[in-house]
């Protein structure tokens, strides 16, 4: 296993900017534009924060780069699911 | 001590053998991944009887429509009163084959019994990376078969929506009149979806961690390989379905409405969630047994596997590709045809990595010393069937052909040369060949040749006349094609396809019996009875617990048939080591 | 080279005494990121199926926090962050060694974990109240299919973290060895992380 | 049973014909190239006593032989086809002035609706029959079609036309009827336990004959309005 003497990293700080960002979701989704612009927005801040809890809390960043191409190899599956179904609504 | 030597002194097996566990833990509730193959093995075959039972009343049906089935008699009044099949039964009894086949008997087959028997044993390992959760994929799978099967017994009949259970006949009980059977289907492969899961992971952990020294890569058995890439397919693939089995379930008990339309929901979701699984489904039944015919037809040949690397590449590329094309089986579906026409060409893609394999392998019989072994001649067969059905998924690929033969009896000719042509040839050739591993004893070779034959004559009497069917135009799941004028002139043609599946079932008895004759009458194997190289037959048979006295190390690749290095034989075993060869890096112990 | 000897069940159970490296994690670990992958992928099937069907039927959702309370649920996710960094504390006490942090840690992140759920319940309480139920169209099915299978996924996970924090109280995590604690923590997080997406996605849009 | 396709009756039909035969020959090479191949082998390398197979890992030239001609024709394949059912499926393939008929399955049967004197559907003077759809000749015809309950799927094997009415969709469909005479039509989609006797007539007439049945079946209809549907 690894050893014994370890650096951390500044979870609290995560913490804090995890915290704040739900704040400012809060304070974006009640704003008066438009649908879509609140839409991007509001999913741009989302995936921060959960880029954020995979990079630290997970510790993806001190990972093997093996071991980071394994956890999204998901992803890209899930993007062709969904947006060719989407197409339907395009026709 | 220091001996590597390929096989392993007798009083070491004698040690190894000692296995201290109680009965119940180690036939039972056992971890070891040897018996686990063997308890799937008895339960795919089981309910591969079941479907081939199901697939008889159909075809005595569609034979002789209308009339009361020798023996039928036995059937409750809600199926068969008299004997003469009811509609609404048929419909049960087509959805009911289609899915045991699928999913209790291929699947499990396939993934279950050689993924679980054969992912150690090739790659040097001492078991599964998690042996317990492996036991339990097991006995998760158990009570999914047995939930399948109690829904013949309940209120309203078995689901009845066909095995892709499409919407809203499957969401809606008041279009079918059942509505318990279908929740149990739903509830039964949500569950099996949870074992098929379970063993993925551990397949995957354990080909990455648990290899043994020497063993990179690329020098693996293709039918490692392909297990890898069809783990990752099950992966992935499955949640999808259990994802939409849990909407559909919803649907039914909970008055949720993602596929009903009343109130906005959509009935072509369904099909996308459910092919969206269903397409990498198909490749997860056809990639292992891609992958054993080709272990089985090096070892026939006595040749080195033609072209191992693009073999690997186009299992990936297969793997790979059956993300992109699901659309396929939505040509008709109102869905749109832009998107169709993508989904057709990266459909006849699929045709290349496809090619690849089929001409390697007869490149890697080219030139060969080729012994028939009972194995080989499955798997020869399994490689002139699967191109046929190969072959007719093309025409199904190109959309305006497939306007006319979509849901005709030419896909139903399709799926059966794949899955019957391809996997249950490959199934019967590599349960022939991995049985003495498994039981220490031969099957009998002579019956094993007349049972080949008569499935060989009498699967083509079966499937090959049904592309002829469907080129009528001939529709499937129907009950009594004799209503339509257009497909009266046919019956004869039926007529003669159902006789055929008789004759095919009962051949299949000869197999039935040679499997349980072989476990107590067969000649004893000895450890490598083809002269295989890989490392499963440089131990013991059946293996003791632990697979391996002494960890083996590797030094080549698994296809030296007819090396000039082996000097006496024409085989060179993955473990023995030879002057020339170097050690492997080993890596410590623990990590 | 290893030694010819009569194998007892116990030695199946480890490792090979030597083998290729493989992905350069321990088993545990790469199995948990595997099974991960296919949480990815339960996921995407309720949470693609909600993308698609809401694209074809805009006009069955309400506006943010017209019928879902948002106060309610933004300090439960708010917990559920808590919850997070309490998991991650205790995974660095179990590095450093520091047994009273972990078990300290870890009772706080099965304490926050169980109050979310807690939360959950409540909230779904009050929206039945309402007459906001699973087949209230579109909006309702959707809600509480993808919201009732993460807290299905919390509550899982709150089962385990409390094996975890029992084995820890038997003090099995030592600084060099403390795979349980890495492997549950990777599950939770990862939970956490649906979390956020479902949040925004089903709350706040 | 012949192993031609049945003789067909609709505009488009010869193309579907014929790129089905065009498959028919290529997989038919492919096919003939793989068994006699194996045959051959299965003869001609039968282990021999003392034989010795060839030791040789393969030839990358011919696997890159074999996968380029593959890609090659399926590519063709795939070029042709796509123009096809561009003309037949495609968004925009429906021909102006079609004669809209409108489709309506539904658990057991179909309900098939003709516009009235002005040509259009859905405006009140609609003449709805079950079971029976009557056709005029050389005409390019519109189906709109709609489902009740479950999926069905209309298929007039002669005119190889196949498209699933789906509920809660409304899908519009083309064909151009090129024989009198009567076809069956079908539905090839699993709809519940009477599925497989969910059939309809078709029946093609000449033009003026078409319009004669159809003034007919109006002048029954407004005298009676419910005795058509049920029959
Ligand atoms: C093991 C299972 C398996 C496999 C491997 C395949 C393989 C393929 N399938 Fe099949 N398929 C099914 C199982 C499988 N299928 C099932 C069960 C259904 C029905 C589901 C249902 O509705 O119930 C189905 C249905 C199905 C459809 C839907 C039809 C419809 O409902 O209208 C289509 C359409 O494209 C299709 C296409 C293909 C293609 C192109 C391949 C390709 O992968 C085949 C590639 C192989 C070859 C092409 C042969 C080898 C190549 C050569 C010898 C080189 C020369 C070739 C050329 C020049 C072309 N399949
Ligand atoms: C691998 C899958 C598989 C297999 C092997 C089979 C095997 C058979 N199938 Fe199956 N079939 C499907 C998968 C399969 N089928 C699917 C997916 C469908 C579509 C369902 C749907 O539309 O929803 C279908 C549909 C289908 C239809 C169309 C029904 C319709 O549309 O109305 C018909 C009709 O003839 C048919 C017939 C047969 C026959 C005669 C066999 C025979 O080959 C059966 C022969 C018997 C056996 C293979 C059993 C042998 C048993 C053993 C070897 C056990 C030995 C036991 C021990 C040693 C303990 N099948
Ligand atoms: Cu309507 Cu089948
Ligand atoms: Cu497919």
């Amino acid at each position: 296993m690894e050893q014994v003497k370890h650096s951390h990293p500044n979870y609290i700080g995560i913490w804090v900017a995890l915290a704040v960002l739900t704040a400012v979701e809060l304070g974006v989704a009640f704003l008066p534009w438009s649908k879509t612009t609140l839409i991007l927005l509001l999913i741009g801040l989302a995936l921060w924060k959960a880029l954020l809890v995979a990079l630290y809390f997970m510790h993806l960043r001190f990972e093997p780069n093996r071991l980071r191409i394994l956890a999204i190899a998901p992803l890209p599956l899930a993007v062709i699911l969904v947006t060719a179904v989407i197409t339907e609504y395009f026709w | 001590m220091a001996s590597t030597a390929a096989v392993v002194h007798e009083p070491a097996l004698e040690h190894a053998h000692a296995d201290d566990r109680p009965f119940i833990r180690k036939y039972i509730f056992s971890t070891d991944h040897k018996i686990i193959g063997i308890q799937f093995l008895l339960m795919s075959l089981f309910f591969l009887l079941i479907g081939g039972m199901l697939a008889m009343v159909i075809r005595w049906q569609l034979g002789f429509p209308g009339r009361a089935m020798p023996g039928g008699g036995v059937l409750p009044e809600t199926m068969a009163p008299g004997g003469i099949v009811l509609p609404e039964f048929y419909n049960s009894l087509v959805t009911m084959h289609g899915t045991f086949m699928v999913f209790f008997a291929i699947m499990p087959l396939l993934v279950g019994v050689f993924g679980n028997y054969l992912i150690p044993l090739k790659i040097g390992a001492p078991d599964m990376a998690f042996p317990r959760i492996n036991m339990a994929s097991f006995w998760i799978a158990v009570p999914a078969g047995l939930i399948m099967l109690a829904g013949f017994f309940v209120e309203g009949g078995h689901a009845a929506a066909g095995w892709t259970g499409y919407a809203p006949l499957s969401a809606n009980p008041e279009l079918t009149g059942v509505s318990l059977g279908q929740q149990l289907w739903c509830v039964s492969l949500i569950i099996l979806g949870l074992s098929s899961i379970m063993g993925s992971f551990n397949y995957i952990t354990t080909i990455i961690n648990m290899r043994a020294p020497g063993m990179i890569w690329f020098r693996l058995p293709l039918s490692i390989w392909a297990l890898f890439i069809t783990a990752i397919l099950v992966l992935l693939a499955m949640p999808i379905l259990s994802g939409a089995l849990i909407m559909l379930l919803f649907d039914q008990t909970l008055g949720t409405h993602f596929f009903l339309p009343a109130q906005g929901g959509q009935p072509l979701l369904w099909q996308h969630l459910f092919w969206f699984f269903g397409h990498p489904e198909v490749y997860i039944l056809i990639l292992p047994a891609m992958g054993m015919v080709s272990d089985i037809i090096a070892n026939g040949s006595r040749k080195p596997i033609f072209g191992y690397t693009s073999m690997v590449l186009a299992i990936i590329a297969i793997g790979a590709l059956g993300w992109g094309v699901w659309g396929h089986h939505m040509f008709m579906s109102g869905m749109n045809p832009t998107l169709g026409t993508g989904f057709m060409i990266s459909t006849l893609l699929i045709s290349v990595p496809s090619a690849i394999k089929t001409f390697n392998w007869m490149g890697t019989m080219w030139g060969g010393n080729i012994r028939f072994h009972v194995p080989m001649l499955h798997a020869v067969a399994f490689v002139s069937m699967f191109v046929i059905g190969g072959l007719s998924g093309v025409f199904m690929a190109t959309t305006p052909v497939d306007i006319y033969i979509h849901d005709t009896y030419f896909i139903v000719a399709h799926l059966h040369y794949v899955l019957f042509g391809g996997s249950l040839f490959a199934i019967f050739a590599a349960v022939t060949f991995w049985y003495p591993k498994m039981f220490g004893r031969l099957m009998n070779p002579l019956w094993g040749k007349v049972h080949f034959w008569l499935t060989f004559i009498f699967f083509n009497a079966v499937f090959f006349p049904m592309h002829g069917l469907g080129a009528q135009g001939h529709m499937r799941r129907i009950y009594d094609p004799t209503e339509y004028e257009f497909l009266a002139p046919l019956q004869g043609v039926n007529r003669m396809i159902t006789i055929s599946a008789f004759l095919l079932f009962t051949a299949q008895i000869i197999f039935l019996v040679n499997f349980i004759a072989g476990w107590f009458k067969g000649a004893k194997a000895g450890p490598n009875p083809w002269q295989d190289n890989g490392l499963e037959w440089a131990t013991p048979s059946p293996p003791p617990h632990g697979n391996f006295p002494v960890t083996p190390h590797v030094y080549r690749g698994p296809y030296e048939f007819s090396s000039p290095l082996a000097v006496d034989d024409d085989y060179l075993p993955q473990s023995r080591k030879l002057e020339t060869d170097r050690e492997p890096a080993v890596l410590p112990a623990g990590d | 080279m290893a030694h010819a000897h009569a194998l007892t069940h116990d030695d199946v159970m480890r490792p090979p005494a030597g083998r290729e490296p493989g992905s350069g994690v321990y088993n545990e670990k790469l199995g948990m990121w595997v099974f991960l992958g296919s949480e990815v992928m339960f996921f995407t099937s309720l949470i693609g199926a909600y993308i698609i069907l809401r694209f074809g039927h805009p006009e069955k959702w309400a506006p943010p926090g017209e019928v879902l309370n948002v106060p309610v649920t933004a300090v439960n996710t708010f917990l559920l962050i808590c919850s997070s960094v309490t998991m991650v504390k205790a995974f660095a006490s179990a590095q450093d060694g520091n047994q009273r942090a972990l078990r300290s840690w870890l009772l706080a992140t099965v304490l926050i974990g169980a109050s979310f759920v807690g939360v959950q319940v409540y909230e779904y309480a009050e929206l039945v109240h309402k007459g906001f139920v699973p087949s209230e169209g579109l909006y309702g099915s959707t809600f509480f299919t993808m919201t009732g299978f993460h807290g299905f996924h919390v509550t899982v996970g709150v089962l385990c973290m409390m094996f975890v924090t029992w084995r820890a109280f038997q003090g099995k995590y030592t600084a060099t060895d403390h795979r349980g604690v890495e492997v549950i923590g990777l599950y939770w997080h990862f939970v956490d992380l649906v979390w956020i997406i479902l949040f925004t996605i089903v709350y706040l849009i | 049973m012949s192993w031609l396709l049945p003789p067909h009756a609709s505009s488009y039909a010869a193309d579907i014909d014929w790129l089905y035969y065009l498959i028919l020959i290529i997989t038919g090479i492919a096919f003939l190239v793989v068994q006699i191949g194996l045959v051959w082998f299965i003869i001609k390398y039968r282990a021999r006593p003392n034989g010795k197979a060839l030791y040789t890992h393969g030839f990358a030239k011919a696997e890159w032989i074999w996968t380029s001609v593959t890609a090659v024709v399926v590519v063709v394949i795939g070029l042709l086809s796509a123009g096809v059912w561009d003309r037949i499926k495609g968004r925009d393939s429906i021909p102006p002035g079609a004669i809209p008929i409108g489709i309506h399955g539904k658990q057991f049967e179909w309900h098939i609706s003709y516009p009235g004197a002005d040509g259009q559907l859905g405006t009140g003077d609609d003449l709805s029959i079950r079971n029976q759809l009557h056709l005029p000749l050389n005409k390019p015809v519109v189906a709109t079609l709609t489902s009740e309950d479950a999926i069905h799927s209309f298929f007039i094997p002669a005119f190889r036309i196949k498209q699933d009415a789906v509920p809660g969709m409304t899908i519009r469909v083309w064909f151009q009827p090129t024989d009198t005479g009567t076809f069956e039509l079908a539905c090839a989609e699993l709809c519940g336990l009477g599925h497989y006797r969910m059939r309809a007539v078709v029946t093609v007439h000449a033009e003026a004959e078409y319009q004669r049945w159809l003034d007919e079946r109006g002048r029954a209809a407004a005298a009676s309005p419910t005795a058509l549907l049920q029959r």
